[in-house]
């Protein structure tokens, strides 16, 4: 791993460690899906385990949009990111390694969550389950990498708040509705979640790569 | 002097809880339905009751707290311990009814857990207190004894919802045996002497931790006034 | 433009204008920044020094006119030669101050950078402090500020306000480091409202009115 | 109304108007729900009509959640809380006006996704439609006004991203019950939602009043 | 302790120390404003200027020690009659200069508040600036930050290094209007690294070290 990415993920794990910020507020998140779901859609029903994909992907989902609302806002709070612009280093390993921060702070999210989804919904997995342990983290790279790159290009415009959501939005859905067509097969058996899986690592590779590529241009954007 | 009173105190309440477990397993009655797990009945209930008198301490102290911490704010410590001590040792009993609850469910409902309204809003309460035994250890700061008498009060505002779960709603978990509708109560008078007993035990069992824990808070706090001292005489 | 026994200056504005929406805060700048030299910005609150600043640290791009710095036409592209203190920090409050300048230095990978500990002894702070920067007083946060463009040794020096918060003692030892800091290579640009403070390093005054040049001379800026 | 409090309501008005920030991210949430939801449980299927009590309440609540996050990072980005405890004016009807100000644009993102929502899920509204719109001002009150006043509580303390979601979660609970009966009940016409609209009242008005005289304690504290 | 002839303080610290963790940032204090004076708070940075200040008005309480403002033990009680101005401008960046101060002067209703366009004109800014304040300059944003402490006519002006961004000449206004705002009731406080800025309405130097009160006397700080 180049020098320069492993110091800007090390800041960023170093802070995170100190303020606990992103994790704390994924895992309250994550936590309000869950519980709200019981309560919701009991989940001792009859079709708990046809909901059962959507509610994993929704859990993912809200962890990862409330980690990418904040992605930069300890950049932007004492203009930091005016100071990183002006290192000689390429942006791409600034854009990379809050990438891999973020995704690793959501992947903890889902490891910590697992069991008590997999108790509290009553879940038996009856396609096969490892496959899972694929999905998961190919969809989540989607929507972290994805939502860093837009929250990055937003906060450069001058309405970034009207921005975001915009862009992202439309962006973010074929991953969606990968992720959830997956999970939902593998969760119940009756669909062959391969043909999702394909999609979403070509999306992931495809919009990485692009990400990568302009992320210099729109870091510094006057 | 007080260590003595103390330790008399000790005495009597391991001679009830010695007496109350004499009471539920080999006294009380035989329940018909139930059999043996009934038993747990006399763990169960008077845990819960125990529970909810030390969050009412634990609101006293955080309403005395509020009310003192301008004008007298040697009482306001006095009462900020106390919510504390009552905070800590409700969450304790709390926690056995978490555990006695699920036991007794897997043996009468056949699964360990539901989100039926009595038992979600006691998990509920549990963590409202947790969370505030959390905002007192991360808080630090002279601020940090106001923010938890606040939490403190709307902790005390999930008691009665608790309590009044099995009233409004219909829930799995079993309807009140006392104070519910008009053939409430429990029949059995053997059944209700080992209860009793047992309320009384626990009770007093919580008295006791709650006293001591009390008095080690007292000293917490006189050792952090003593380092502030320090603090200002040390360098320069 | 320069004569035949001067150095190529190492930055170069030329009728550079910068409009935000409809206001003017540059109009016409033209100057030449030469090496070894020290220049001290003066001017009203809202003349435009900030924003001179930020154009020749690459942060801004003029709306008209022409820039070289270093050779390049786009500040951005000698960036690793350029060092700027800003109004804010620009430092990370979650982190003390040796952890920030680590992690800045350790973005110069082709420049040799001072040690934090280092550079933080230089502006007057003990590098033992493990309080957060959060918790730094405002003329502590605005020295290591100072520490971090100090650390990969610049040679394009762009200081806004330097010495706003500082004791004046410690202003006056900024001023010495700086003075050592000085190099035939290197350029230094204040801009401060205090100028006796700067007057024993300026070698250049510019005096920026409603964004144009009202003076721009050798000197002293107290005279 | 105070003059004071009607004094705070229109600062926060105006502010969002200029930046529309707060309402941009709640509806970008709450797309978010409805469309994950139709993508992830078939609104077509068998069960849609038993689930849309959850949904709507799920949004609803992402929406409540997402204002409440950022509720106070004005007024803490500068230190202009300070110069609120300085002004010689109760705290209360800051945390009234801040109130409001959150309901109504939780409001404004309901309004506009009711269609929506009807439309996607095909609803059919079996009990009386009317009780929802008693109903969802009731538990998104509950939600902004406890959320206004712990994300204030929390802020007060050092660690606040750690305490926020610790503290408001638990307190939560009661409500979103309630919130999620009831809607659950009017949509189904299953059951009676006139008991837990009783409970989401008392809920908001004890929780409201205690929030109102606790306040300034909070806002002044240390 | 106070004479026959003398007025009773507007603010008096007794023994005041302030601990941050076990960090003393103030040590026993004891000082006592009059009213119709103005005193300069000088001292190394993180001396515990700023900390004062905040114990003053109100928003860090000591850990120790007495404190009197406007004859109560709480400042908070007296909050109507203290203004403070902090290194924040505690202004809402999205509203423009006008809009933040009718804000806080509607904030005020027992107190005969200034205009706001008033007290813009009287720091001298433009009050028809259409500009939101995050768009201002640094030091245009500091004299909109001065305007709103001077707009409810504070008894107890508490100003936490007012000058630091401000040019030379508006400093010297800016203290002008400090000397017409003096008042036989009112205290100022103003903290500084900029002592012969301070000079002409000083009236009394409180020299802060290391937490402590190293010298407080009459007179004048560049002495
Ligand atoms: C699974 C978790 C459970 C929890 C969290 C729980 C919680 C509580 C609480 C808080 C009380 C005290 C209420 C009061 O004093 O009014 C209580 C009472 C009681 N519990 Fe449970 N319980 C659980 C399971 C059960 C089970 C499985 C049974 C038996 C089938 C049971 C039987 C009772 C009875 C008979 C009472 C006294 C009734 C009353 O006065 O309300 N509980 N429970
Ligand atoms: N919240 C806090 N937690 C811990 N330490 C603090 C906190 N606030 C201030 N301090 C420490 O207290 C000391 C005094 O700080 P203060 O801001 O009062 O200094 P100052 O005299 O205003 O300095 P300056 O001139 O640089 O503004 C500093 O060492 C600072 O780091
Ligand atoms: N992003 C922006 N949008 C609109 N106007 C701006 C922006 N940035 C600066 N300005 C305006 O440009 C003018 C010059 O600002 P600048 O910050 O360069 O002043 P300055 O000379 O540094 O003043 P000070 O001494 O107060 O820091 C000011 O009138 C300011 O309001
Ligand atoms: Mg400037
Ligand atoms: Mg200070």
């Amino acid at each position: 791993m180049p020098r320069v990415l492993w110091t800007h993920l090390m800041k960023d794990l170093r802070i995170e460690w100190r303020s606990k910020e992103a994790i704390n507020s994924m895992l309250f998140f994550a936590l309000l899906v869950v519980v709200l779901f019981s309560l919701a859609f009991d989940p001792r029903g009859p079709f708990s385990q046809s909901i059962a994909g959507g509610v994993l992907s929704v859990a993912t989902m809200f962890a990862s949009v409330s980690a990418l609302n904040q992605a930069w806002a300890r950049e932007i709070r004492h203009q930091v990111m005016d100071a990183q612009r002006m290192a000689p280093t390429p942006g791409a390993e600034l854009f990379l390694a809050k990438v891999l921060a973020n995704f690793l702070f959501v992947t903890i999210v889902q490891v910590i969550l697992a069991p008590v989804f997999l108790v509290m919904y009553n879940l038996r997995v009856v396609g096969q389950a490892w496959l899972l342990a694929v999905v998961l983290p190919l969809g989540t790279w989607a929507l972290v990498a994805n939502g860093t790159f837009f929250a990055a290009l937003s906060i450069r415009s001058r309405n970034r708040e009207l921005l975001l959501p915009l862009i992202l939005f439309p962006i973010f859905v074929p991953a969606l509705l990968a992720m959830v067509n997956a999970t939902g097969g593998i969760l119940t058996g009756e669909s062959d979640p391969g043909m999702w899986i394909k999609l979403l690592t070509g999306y992931d590779i495809i919009f990485t790569t692009v990400s990568l590529l302009l992320f210099d241009t729109v870091f510094n954007a006057e | 002097m007080k260590k003595l009173a103390t330790g008399f105190y000790a005495a009597i309440v391991v001679a009830l809880m010695v007496w109350g477990f004499y009471q539920a397993i080999y006294v009380a009655p035989d329940e018909s339905t139930m059999h043996e797990v009934q038993r747990i009945f006399y763990y169960h209930v008077p845990n819960a009751i125990v529970c909810f008198a030390f969050f009412a301490v634990s609101l006293l102290g955080s309403i005395g707290y509020l009310a003192f911490r301008r004008s007298n704010p040697e009482w306001a410590q006095r009462a900020d311990a106390w919510a504390l001590a009552g905070a800590e040792v409700g969450v304790v009993f709390c926690t056995v009814v978490l555990i006695t609850g699920p036991l007794w469910g897997r043996r009468a409902w056949g699964i360990w857990w539901t989100w039926d309204a009595r038992l979600t809003t006691t998990l509920v309460l549990w963590l409202i207190y947790a969370s505030y035994l959390l905002l007192r250890r991360f808080a630090a700061g002279p601020q940090m004894q106001t923010l938890a008498a606040v939490l403190g009060i709307f902790g005390a505002l999930d008691v009665p919802i608790v309590y009044m779960s099995n009233r409004w709603w219909r829930t799995q978990h079993p309807a009140p045996v006392f104070g519910g509708d008009a053939d409430s109560g429990i029949k059995d008078p053997a059944m209700l002497a080992a209860f009793g007993w047992n309320v009384l035990a626990w009770f007093a069992w919580g008295v006791l931790i709650l006293l001591l824990r009390y008095q080690v808070e007292r000293k917490h706090q006189k050792n952090a006034a003593l380092e502030a001292r320090e603090a200002l005489e040390s360098h320069v | 433009m320069s004569g035949p026994a001067r150095p190529a200056p190492n930055a170069q504005l030329e009728d550079v204008s910068k409009l935000f929406g409809s206001f003017a805060a540059l109009r016409q700048v033209s100057v030449a920044l030469e090496p070894g030299k020290c220049y001290v910005l003066i001017g009203e609150n809202g003349a435009g020094k900030s924003t001179l600043l930020r154009i020749l640290a690459g942060l801004l791009r003029p709306s008209m006119g022409q820039i070289q710095v270093f050779g390049e036409a786009e500040p951005h592209d000698a960036r690793d030669r350029i060092g700027y203190m800003s109004h804010a920090p620009m430092l990370y409050d979650e982190l003390t101050g040796v952890e920030n300048l680590s992690y800045f230095a350790r973005l110069y990978p082709d420049r040799e950078c001072l040690e934090p500990a280092e550079a933080l002894r230089q502006v007057g702070l003990d590098p033992k402090l493990e309080r957060p920067l959060g918790q730094y007083s405002q003329g502590m946060r605005q020295r290591t500020s100072l520490a971090r463009v100090l650390l990969a040794q610049p040679d394009l020096l762009l200081l806004d306000e330097p010495f706003s918060n500082m004791d004046v003692e410690s202003a006056g030892q900024m001023v010495e480091l700086l003075a050592r800091f000085r190099h035939s290579s290197r350029t230094i640009v204040i801009t401060t409202h205090q100028r006796e403070l700067a007057a024993p390093i300026a070698d250049f005054v510019l005096a920026l009115k409603a964004g144009r040049v009202a003076r721009f001379e050798a000197g002293n800026p107290t005279l």
